[in-house]
């Protein structure tokens, strides 16, 4: 066993790792001088780097017989992902100050660095559980109003569902080729002989489920709701992300055909026409971005039958500008005593007189998410639905356009909120500066707005490296 | 410096100018001026480029040629040709124009208004420069946003059913030019390998004549929400009312001709066998959309439909004289989109300057204006003959153009036995009385009769109105006296979109 | 007819049975033991695969879904106590707070 | 002398320039009458001097035309379309036309708008109107006449409109403009075809392909052209359909009337006709249609002048009817005739209306017959003029009118090009009809008891030098104009037609005809109208009849119902109610509302139970593994 | 498989059909206990098969852990909850029928998803069953990147679980 290796293909995982026995310990002990969140922080910014580095010396690492593989895109994956984690610390400042939201998130974290390297289903099962496992918790965690539990109790029932259906999906695909290599997936999506197909349908299900496609998203909008606003931020972008990349693993290099097809070809329109439908009426602001999500998420499977070469760059790309527009909301979203206050969409109302800033970032977002020009929005749905055509799927691309068109509204809604509607200020109310959201979100904030203008200036660069 | 190197700091200077405004928020007139310098500069630098444009060469000029997406073939491709460089140099005249209209106006958030404006200028610019697709649709798109802004905060009443239709209207059409953009370009890349989105290499493409005509259909849809062309122009009444005056100046000035520059650089130019194939209905909407937004402007109330639902009629000559494929009517065309921008342009902000001193646009509670504030009406009656197209104005020039260029292609058709384009020219020609019967209705109900006016004394015009209106009435007459220079400045490329769009492209024919 | 084509039909069974019992049961506790019922299932048809093929890789593969499934009522639980408390109730029909 | 022609055109430009944009943009305050006069007057006056001496030289070169280019307004391809003057013979007498009788009609005005508080606009216009007249008759190029054209339609509409405090001057103004506009559509077109068949706009070389027959026409028919043109001109020159604007345009201040009205402006149809008159030798059919519509016109409007009471408005009508006399002429293809009866309508319509606004101006203002009478010592120099004027449209011998109508009547009655008895017939019926209400008019203005009213009549009092002296010059003109032998000067550009030989020996027969009408017109209207009673006896019997002239055969009326009401409706109830709020907002709003309701349905769905969630799942997946089975 | 003792076959029909009646009554009986009681049913005769299978140690696990920890866990719980339902309500959502019909489709693809598997799978020969040594061997060997990740992940459960239980100390006092 290559130990060496290991040892340093995992240096993203050891960190995480280390950062959580550290954050135990501080636990244990009681040391309450050190602030949990910040060696939280170093620890995510110290392991995105490594990954970066990892991915730059261009070399693959096959650990565990292979059931883990560390190649560039994988790293480089991981590295995105753990580094748009940082925005998610920075912003838990005000929800949370005991150490629990840093170990919980970095236990997901090190789940989801697992899940992406996977090419085995047994790390991949285990990843993805130890990834949701603290999410759970993490919803309860800022427990500000009762609708919590319930927010919890849902997901996890839901999650439970998900990974059962995958296990079985497994379960058929292990019985089908007798191994648990993630590799048996692509021949069996191909219509396989037996169980195969079934097997690699079951899976995508489990798949859909926890990204929140149509008719599996039911729990989204009622998990974020009831998550406090980092918890949702984090669920909405870094976990359905990187159920995405897994997606993409499984498929490899393979064209998508058969009944699998059939099913990337519909249930993401769907999604994408319910969730920017249903968003509409919204007017909690974490619903709306769930039903926002659910859309995206139908975008993001799009990716999937476009064309094979240029699969995991698409959703790497879409990941992180749509990671980074969504972040960058709710980072900035005015803070507010009550939550679920805060959350209302009255809340931005007249914004942009209070607090310019906060506006405009939000506007930013909400437009990047619309997915229209210049914002890096527009050029991440431009490589998915330009791969889907590549692939011939003229029709559905342009059906999964026009879906886009119904969600510019309701984006278009909290911008018209923000700078084209007065509110009168209740005697009561505190001052604006005291709404702002703090400095670490603030600070999240710029740095999601720093990945959007690069991405806006320079996308060739960044698609360059996928 | 190069001129390839101004080009691109004339395209910058407005996003530099943001930077700028950023910088110095807080006090309102300096952020005025500010804004106003960096337009002027614009504009300087624009007249410099514009007198330096060679116009004896096909070939694009002061280009910019940079990878941007190179794993797409997607460039930074921005110069000068003949078909932009009246609609730059349109553009460049109106900005500073505009900010100078705006500068009492405005009161409310200076500075995100002005940051608005910069920014659309930009976007303009951008669109109009750009020689990729991808380019041309980022910007072409990014002109969105602010003018949502624009409308949306500065506006009337109903601003924001305003804004948010003129957004989603637009979007509509976007979005399947979007998925045409696409197919276009992947079908490139399939049929003859090359993985680029610039103009010239789409220009080659071959594709068969039912993709061709869905593509044309998603291409046109865009462009003729924008113009706007019946059916599809409801928007721009809404907007039009509830735009403030420099919203309603850009819009009509320079947004709406992005609509007829889009047919004749992409729409018509890319697919030109269906273009051909569909001439027949789409000359018959221009000119329904002449006589349609002509009858419509004859029975409006509110002073600012009236502009809006001209500006239907006037663009609808664009559409016929770039429809009739004749040289002549090509020119025309070009030059109805620039005297448009500014007829309308000037237009717009009288009824703006009206409107600041009385703030009401009801026409029946005007009247004698040209008693109580005489300067204005003279401005106001020049611009209202430019826009009936009176000659020695621009209007003239376009109009005549463009309808001879008709008369031009129909007659042959009509000795071959098809009467359809003749029948389509004469209408449209009669759409002069039309227009004369609307804006002197206007003119008349306004200026003459006893003297009415929600505000009195009404202040006549200030210096710095004057100067404003001067300037685009000194533009309207030199294009009406002597289009000649600016003809030549287009003729080149009137001569290849005729070309582009004459040449059979179906897959399998002769190169 | 084969045995593990009948252990099979058995663990499908199990697991189409425990998702139904999550659809139609109100009551909270009931819920989660019908989706440990379906994580038997699985359990069952991973066995049965293992043993047709002898293969340890599906029996490692149970042993960590007991591990997991473990994990996850003990997660559970409380999530559910918490709930109970403040509703009074153990219908997870009552639990729509979050909805629209 | 190159730049000669331009000088004349742009002069008064200058003038407007000087007048209009420096008093009233830059200064914003009105300008001495004095600067304003010096500058109105010296436009038209220099102009006059230069038109004569580009005459001179004229003739000095034997007549060949002078062509004096001036810019390339514009190119495209290889189609030029440039700015030139064109002086022939043709030209040459419009020229002095506008330039001599404008010139003494500004002179007039000097007096007549005295004290306005417009002045300086008032010659401003004027000047502009000039400028763009000067345009149409020397332009080269079609395309420069049509913009005089369209120039001298909008200076025009400018001064019907001038004293705007009135809407309904205003509204007469606009009336004007779209008139023309409407026939100026049709000259368009007239244009586009000809340009289509020539690829040039220059009429001399249009004109010289009709001529030579070697012009290939390319399929365009002649006669389309002939009738598009034509259509243009019977909106300028007011001929049925499109007369009604010239009654109204009498809203405008007097001199305009003389100038525009009647000298000038509205023979700018004739001109033009005269002026491509190849087209229309090339074209009889198109002829027929002109000289028919001539004379219907000059019927129509005579008799409708029998009973105007407005002293303009029987003027107006009368010039409409002697628009027609002229169109007639043209249409039997007696170019030059035509000509000459615009030149000598020109001095005696000019004579008349400033007469008319000698009167009005001693009147205060009052223009209603009915409450004149007896001016004839009180005014006058005004009422020796205007009598001589009379005559001469009347056509009583030796007098201008005479000579011109004469020879009118004879080419409708002989030309080989389309003249017959009927045209004959109706037109001399019109001659009666012209000395009746003419003399009417006299009479009953300057003839017979006051009947003004006490306070008026007070302060009547005979008219400045300035105006007086321009009446007695335009009088003199009246009685001698008729001695200028315009058709056979005319002649060698315009050859008159050929007289069917069978009818050459009726000539002096109908002259006698013509000249026993002229006194028989004068003879009933003095035997009618010396005494009151006997007038008002005529009308009582022709009640119906007289309604309806006075009501003007309620064209107006029929218009506004047929035309205007209609277009109303239809962009109003049809386009704007029906197409744009009902069916393309309505289907706009249904979408939206559909999008709204389905955005109720689904978050409706959402029902919070966590039940539903999980069957939605359990179908999804048994959903989803059908679909893979039925798949194969 | 006709050539593995006879007696094996009957035993392991005997408990998969006592499992599925155990399973099925989980979805009828009203009381959770019972309902615990049932679900103790189904997992005991799982580990039996297992235990038929020759899998001992998932057989003896499946007792250990599932029957000793997680349910036995689960009965506390369902006793400390003393919460009384009211005895006319249903123990039913209002879902039965879409339910019903929903696991009929899900059987339906599911059965013939196996019936059709069958065709395809029974060509493999049944080899050895793996030992306990194997299985350990290789578990320790080639699958200790499991053992570690479970055992992060058991340290994560505990971590979110004391969190919980820290929330509901803070919100129920």
């Amino acid at each position: 066993m290559p130990d060496r290796d290991t040892l340093i293909a995992m240096l993203p995982e050891h960190c995480l790792l280390a950062g959580i026995v550290v954050l135990i310990l501080l636990e244990v002990f009681g040391v309450r001088r050190v602030w949990p969140t910040w060696i939280a922080i170093v620890v995510t910014c110290v392991a995105s780097v490594l990954a970066f580095w990892l991915s730059s010396m261009q070399e693959v690492w096959q650990l565990f017989d292979g059931q883990l593989v560390m190649n560039a895109g994988v790293l480089q994956a991981k590295g995105a992902v753990l580094a748009l984690a940082v925005p998610v610390l920075l912003m838990s400042k005000s929800e949370f100050s005991d150490g629990e939201f840093s170990l919980l998130l970095l236990s997901s974290l090190y789940g989801l660095s697992i899940a992406v390297s996977s090419q085995n289903f047994l790390p991949l099962f285990l990843g993805l559980e130890l990834a949701s496992l603290p999410v759970y918790a993490l919803v309860l965690l800022a427990y500000r109003r009762p609708q919590s539990a319930e927010a919890a109790f849902k997901y996890l029932v839901l999650s439970g569902a998900a990974t059962a259906t995958m296990l079985m999906g497994v379960s058929l695909l292990y019985g089908a080729s007798g191994s648990m290599s993630t590799g048996t997936f692509a021949s069996a999506m191909q219509g396989g002989a037996g169980y195969a197909q079934a097997a690699a349908i079951l899976v995508f299900v489990a798949l859909f489920l926890k990204a929140a496609v149509v008719p599996f998203h039911a729990w989204a909008p009622d998990a974020y709701e009831g998550a406090s606003v980092p918890v949702a931020a984090y669920m909405s972008t870094l976990m359905k992300g990187v159920v995405l990349l897994v997606a993409v693993t499984l498929v490899a290099s393979e064209p998508v055909t058969g009944a699998l097809a059939d099913l990337l070809y519909v249930l993401p329109l769907v999604s994408i026409v319910w969730g920017n439908l249903a968003a509409i009426r919204q007017n909690s602001f974490r619903r709306m971005i769930a039903y926002s999500s659910i859309a995206h998420a139908g975008y993001l499977f799009y990716a999937i039958p476009g064309s094979p070469s240029a699969r995991s760059g698409a959703v790497l790309f879409y990941v992180v500008t749509y990671a980074a527009a969504n972040l960058l909301a709710f980072a900035v979203l005015p803070r507010h005593e009550r939550d679920e206050k805060r959350d209302d969409l009255e809340n931005l109302r007249g914004l942009y007189r209070r607090d310019p800033v906060a506006a405009v970032l939000i506007a930013i977002a909400m437009l990047s998410l619309a997915g229209l020009p210049p914002l890096p929005g527009f050029v991440a749905k431009f490589y998915i639905f330009r791969n889907l055509i590549a692939a011939g799927q003229t029709t559905y691309a342009v059906l999964g356009l026009l879906g886009s068109y119904l969600g510019i509204y309701f984006y278009l809604r909290v911008i018209v909120r923000m700078f084209m509607a007065e509110r009168e200020v209740a005697a009561n109310e505190p001052l604006w500066a005291e709404q702002r959201a703090d400095g670490m979100s603030q600070a999240a904030g710029w740095l999601c707005l720093a990945v959007i203008l690069v991405l806006t200036l320079v996308p060739g660069w960044f698609i360059a490296r996928l | 410096m190069g001129d390839a190197a101004l080009l691109n700091l004339m395209l910058w200077l407005p996003l530099v100018g943001v930077g700028l405004l950023l910088v110095a928020r807080g006090n309102d007139l300096r952020t005025r001026w500010l804004t106003l310098g960096v337009m002027v500069a614009q504009l300087v630098l624009t007249a410099w480029l514009y007198q330096r444009f060679d116009d004896t060469a096909v070939a694009l000029q002061f280009s910019t040629d940079a990878p941007w997406i190179p794993q797409w073939g997607v460039q930074y491709l921005v110069g000068l040709d003949g078909f932009n460089v009246l609609l730059v140099a349109l553009t460049a005249l109106l900005g500073p124009l505009v900010v100078l209209g705006a500068f009492r106006s405005i009161d409310r958030d200076v500075t995100l208004f002005h940051v608005m404006l910069l920014l659309l200028q930009f976007a303009m610019m951008g669109a109009l420069l750009a020689q990729d697709l991808f380019l041309f649709y980022v910007f072409w798109e990014a002109m969105l946003i602010p003018m949502f802004l624009i409308i949306g905060i500065w506006g009337g009443s109903r601003r924001v059913y305003a804004t948010l239709k003129f957004f989603l209207f637009t979007a509509f059409g976007s979005i399947l030019m979007l998925a045409a953009v696409i197919y276009l370009v992947v079908s490139l890349k399939a049929s003859g390998g090359v993985s680029s989105f610039a103009f010239t290499d789409l220009y080659q493409s071959r594709l068969p004549l039912d993709t061709q005509s869905l593509l044309l259909g998603a291409f046109a849809l865009s462009f003729a929400i924008k113009v706007p062309m019946f059916p599809l122009h409801t928007w721009l009444p809404d907007a039009h009312v509830e735009a403030p005056t420099a919203g309603s100046v850009i819009l009509a000035g320079v947004l709406l001709k992005m609509g007829t520059y889009g047919f004749m650089k992409l729409g018509f130019p890319l697919f030109p066998d269906a273009a051909r194939m569909y001439t027949p209905v789409l000359m018959t909407l221009a000119v329904v959309s002449i006589v349609y937004g002509a009858c419509l402007a004859l029975v409006q109330d509110d002073i600012k439909k009236i502009i809006a639902y001209s500006s239907i009629s006037h663009l609808g000559y664009v559409m016929l004289g770039l429809l009739s494929l004749e040289l002549i009517g090509i020119q025309g065309a070009i030059i109805q989109m620039v005297s448009h921008g500014l007829v309308a342009a000037g237009l717009f902000l009288l009824v703006g300057m009206v409107y600041e001193r009385c703030h009401t646009r009801q026409l029946d509670e005007y009247g004698g204006l040209a008693r109580l504030i005489p300067v204005f009406s003279v401005f106001f009656m020049i611009f209202t003959l430019a826009s009936v197209g009176l000659p020695l104005t621009s209007g003239f020039t376009g109009e005549f153009f463009a309808l001879l260029g008709a008369f031009r292609a129909a007659w042959p058709a009509h000795v071959a036995g098809n009467s359809g384009p003749l029948v389509l020219a004469v209408v449209a020609a009669s759409g002069v009385v039309l227009g004369a019967l609307y804006m002197l209705r206007f003119a008349l109900t306004f200026l003459f009769g006893p003297t009415k006016a929600p505000h009195q004394p009404l202040a006549d015009l200030s210096g710095r109105e004057r100067l404003v209106l001067g300037v685009l009435a000194v533009a309207v007459f030199a294009l009406g006296l002597f289009p000649a220079g600016v003809l030549r400045k287009t003729e080149a490329a009137a001569r290849s979109y005729q070309a582009l769009v004459l040449t059979p492209r179906l897959p399998g024919g002769a190169p | 007819m084969d045995k593990v084509q009948l252990l099979l039909w058995l663990s499908m069974a199990l697991f189409a049975i425990g998702l139904l019992g999550v659809v139609i049961r109100r009551n909270a506790l009931v819920l989660l033991m019908c989706m440990e019922l379906m994580l038997n299932g699985v359990n069952l048809s991973l066995v049965a695969f293992s043993h047709q093929r002898g293969d340890a890789a599906g029996a490692i593969l149970v042993l960590l879904i007991f591990v997991v499934a473990t994990a996850e009522i003990a997660l559970a639980i409380p999530i559910v106590l918490l709930l109970v408390r403040h509703r009074r109730s153990m219908n997870v029909g009552e639990y729509s707070d979050l909805k629209g | 002398m190159s730049h000669t022609l331009a000088f004349i055109v742009l002069l008064p430009l200058l003038g407007f320039l000087l007048n209009g944009v420096l008093g009233t943009v830059l200064l914003g305050k009105p300008v001495s009458e004095r600067v304003v006069r010096a500058i109105g007057c010296g436009a038209p006056l220099a102009a006059f001097a230069l038109t004569v001496r580009a005459f001179l030289a004229l003739r000095a070169g034997d007549y060949a035309p002078i062509v004096e280019p001036l810019y390339q307004w514009a190119a495209v391809g290889g189609t030029t379309f440039d700015v030139a003057f064109y002086l022939d013979r043709l030209s040459a007498v419009m020229t002095l036309v506008v330039t001599g009788v404008g010139s003494v009609i500004h002179v007039y005005s000097t007096g007549y708008m005295h004290g306005d508080k417009s002045y300086g606009r008032f010659f401003a216009y004027l000047n502009l109107f000039l400028f763009f007249m000067l345009l149409l008759v020397l332009g080269r190029s079609l395309l420069v006449l049509f913009v005089g054209w369209e120039g001298v339609g909008l200076a025009s509409y400018l001064l019907i409109g001038f004293w705007f405090d009135d809407l309904t001057n205003a509204r007469a103004g606009r009336k004007a403009f779209i008139t023309n506009r409407i026939g100026d559509a049709g000259f368009l077109i007239g244009m586009f075809l000809l340009h289509q068949a020539f690829g040039t706009f220059d009429m001399d070389t249009i004109n010289a392909g009709f001529a030579s027959g070697t012009a290939s026409v390319s399929g365009v028919s002649v006669t389309l052209i002939a009738l598009a043109l034509f259509v243009g001109a019977t909106g300028k020159s007011a001929q049925i359909p499109l007369y009604v604007w010239l009654p109204d345009a009498m809203a405008g201040p007097t001199p305009v009337s003389a100038l525009i009205h009647a000298a000038t402006m509205v023979t700018a149809g004739v001109f033009l006709v005269a002026r491509m008159s190849a087209v229309y030798m090339a074209a009889p059919d198109a002829s027929q249609v002109m000289a028919v519509i001539g004379v219907a016109t000059a019927f129509f409007a005579a008799t409708m002048a029998l009973v105007q009471t407005d002293i303009k408005k029987v003027l107006a009508y009368s010039t409409v009817s002697q628009l027609g006399f002229m169109f007639l002429a043209l249409g039997v293809g007696a170019y030059g005739v035509a000509i000459f009866h615009v030149v000598t309508h020109a001095f005696f319509k000019a004579c008349l209306f400033l007469g008319a606004g000698s009167v009005i101006h001693a009147l205060g203002g009052e223009q209603d017959v009915r409450k004149m009478g007896g001016l004839r010592t009180r005014i006058p120099i005004t009422f020796w003029t205007f009598a001589i004027a009379t005559a001469a449209i009347a056509g009583i011998p030796g007098l201008a009118g005479f000579f011109s109508k004469d020879q009118i009547l004879w080419y409708a009655f002989a030309s080989s090009r389309g003249g017959s008895p009927w045209l004959w017939g109706v037109a001399a019926l019109t001659a009666l009809m012209t000395a009746f209400y003419m003399c009417r008019l006299f009479w009953l203005t300057f003839m017979g008891p006051s009947r003004m009213d006490a306070a008026v009549e007070a302060h009547v009092h005979e008219s400045p030098l300035s105006m007086t002296g321009v009446l007695m010059l335009l009088a003199a003109l009246s009685a001698g104009g008729g001695y200028l032998a315009i058709p056979r000067f005319l002649e060698a550009q315009l050859p008159l037609p050929a007289v069917v030989g069978s009818l050459e020996h009726y000539e002096h027969t109908l002259l006698g005809v013509s000249i026993a009408l002229a006194f028989a017109g004068v003879a009933i209207a003095i035997f009618m109208f010396s005494t009151p009673s006997r007038a008002e006896a005529v009308r009582q019997r022709v009640m119906p009849l007289h309604r309806l002239l006075s009501g003007r055969y309620f064209v107006d009326e029929l218009y506004e119902r047929v035309l205007v009401k209609p277009l109303e409706w239809v962009s109003a109830t049809v386009f704007l109610r029906g197409g744009d709020r009902a069916v393309l907002d309505g289907s706009l709003h249904g979408l939206a509302s559909v999008a709204q309701r389905a955005a109720a349905v689904l978050s409706r769905a959402q029902t919070g139970s966590l039940h539903l969630y999980v069957l939605l799942v359990m179908v999804g997946i048994a959903g989803a593994l059908f679909w893979g089975w039925r798949h194969g | 498989m006709t050539g593995g003792l006879a007696i094996d076959n009957v035993v392991l029909v005997l408990l998969g059909v006592i499992a599925l009646v155990a399973a099925a009554s989980m979805l009828v009986i009203r009381q959770p206990m019972r309902v615990a009681l049932a679900l103790v049913t189904v997992m005991m005769m799982l580990g039996g098969i297992y235990g038929l299978l020759g899998v001992h140690f998932l057989a003896a696990f499946q007792v250990l852990i599932y029957v000793g920890a997680v349910m036995v866990f689960m009965v506390y719980v369902i006793m400390l909850l003393e919460v009384r339902e009211p005895a006319e309500a249903s123990r039913y959502s209002g879902w039965l029928l879409p339910g019903l019909g929903a696991f009929g489709l899900l059987m339906a693809a599911l059965g013939a998803v196996v019936g059709r598997g069958a065709t395809a799978s029974h060509s493999f020969v049944a080899t050895d069953a793996f030992t306990l040594t194997a299985f350990s061997t290789e578990f320790l060997n080639r699958y200790w990147l499991e053992f570690e990740l479970t055992t992060v992940l058991l340290v994560g459960a505990i971590v979110a679980a004391l969190a919980v239980i820290k929330v509901s100390r803070r919100v129920h006092g």
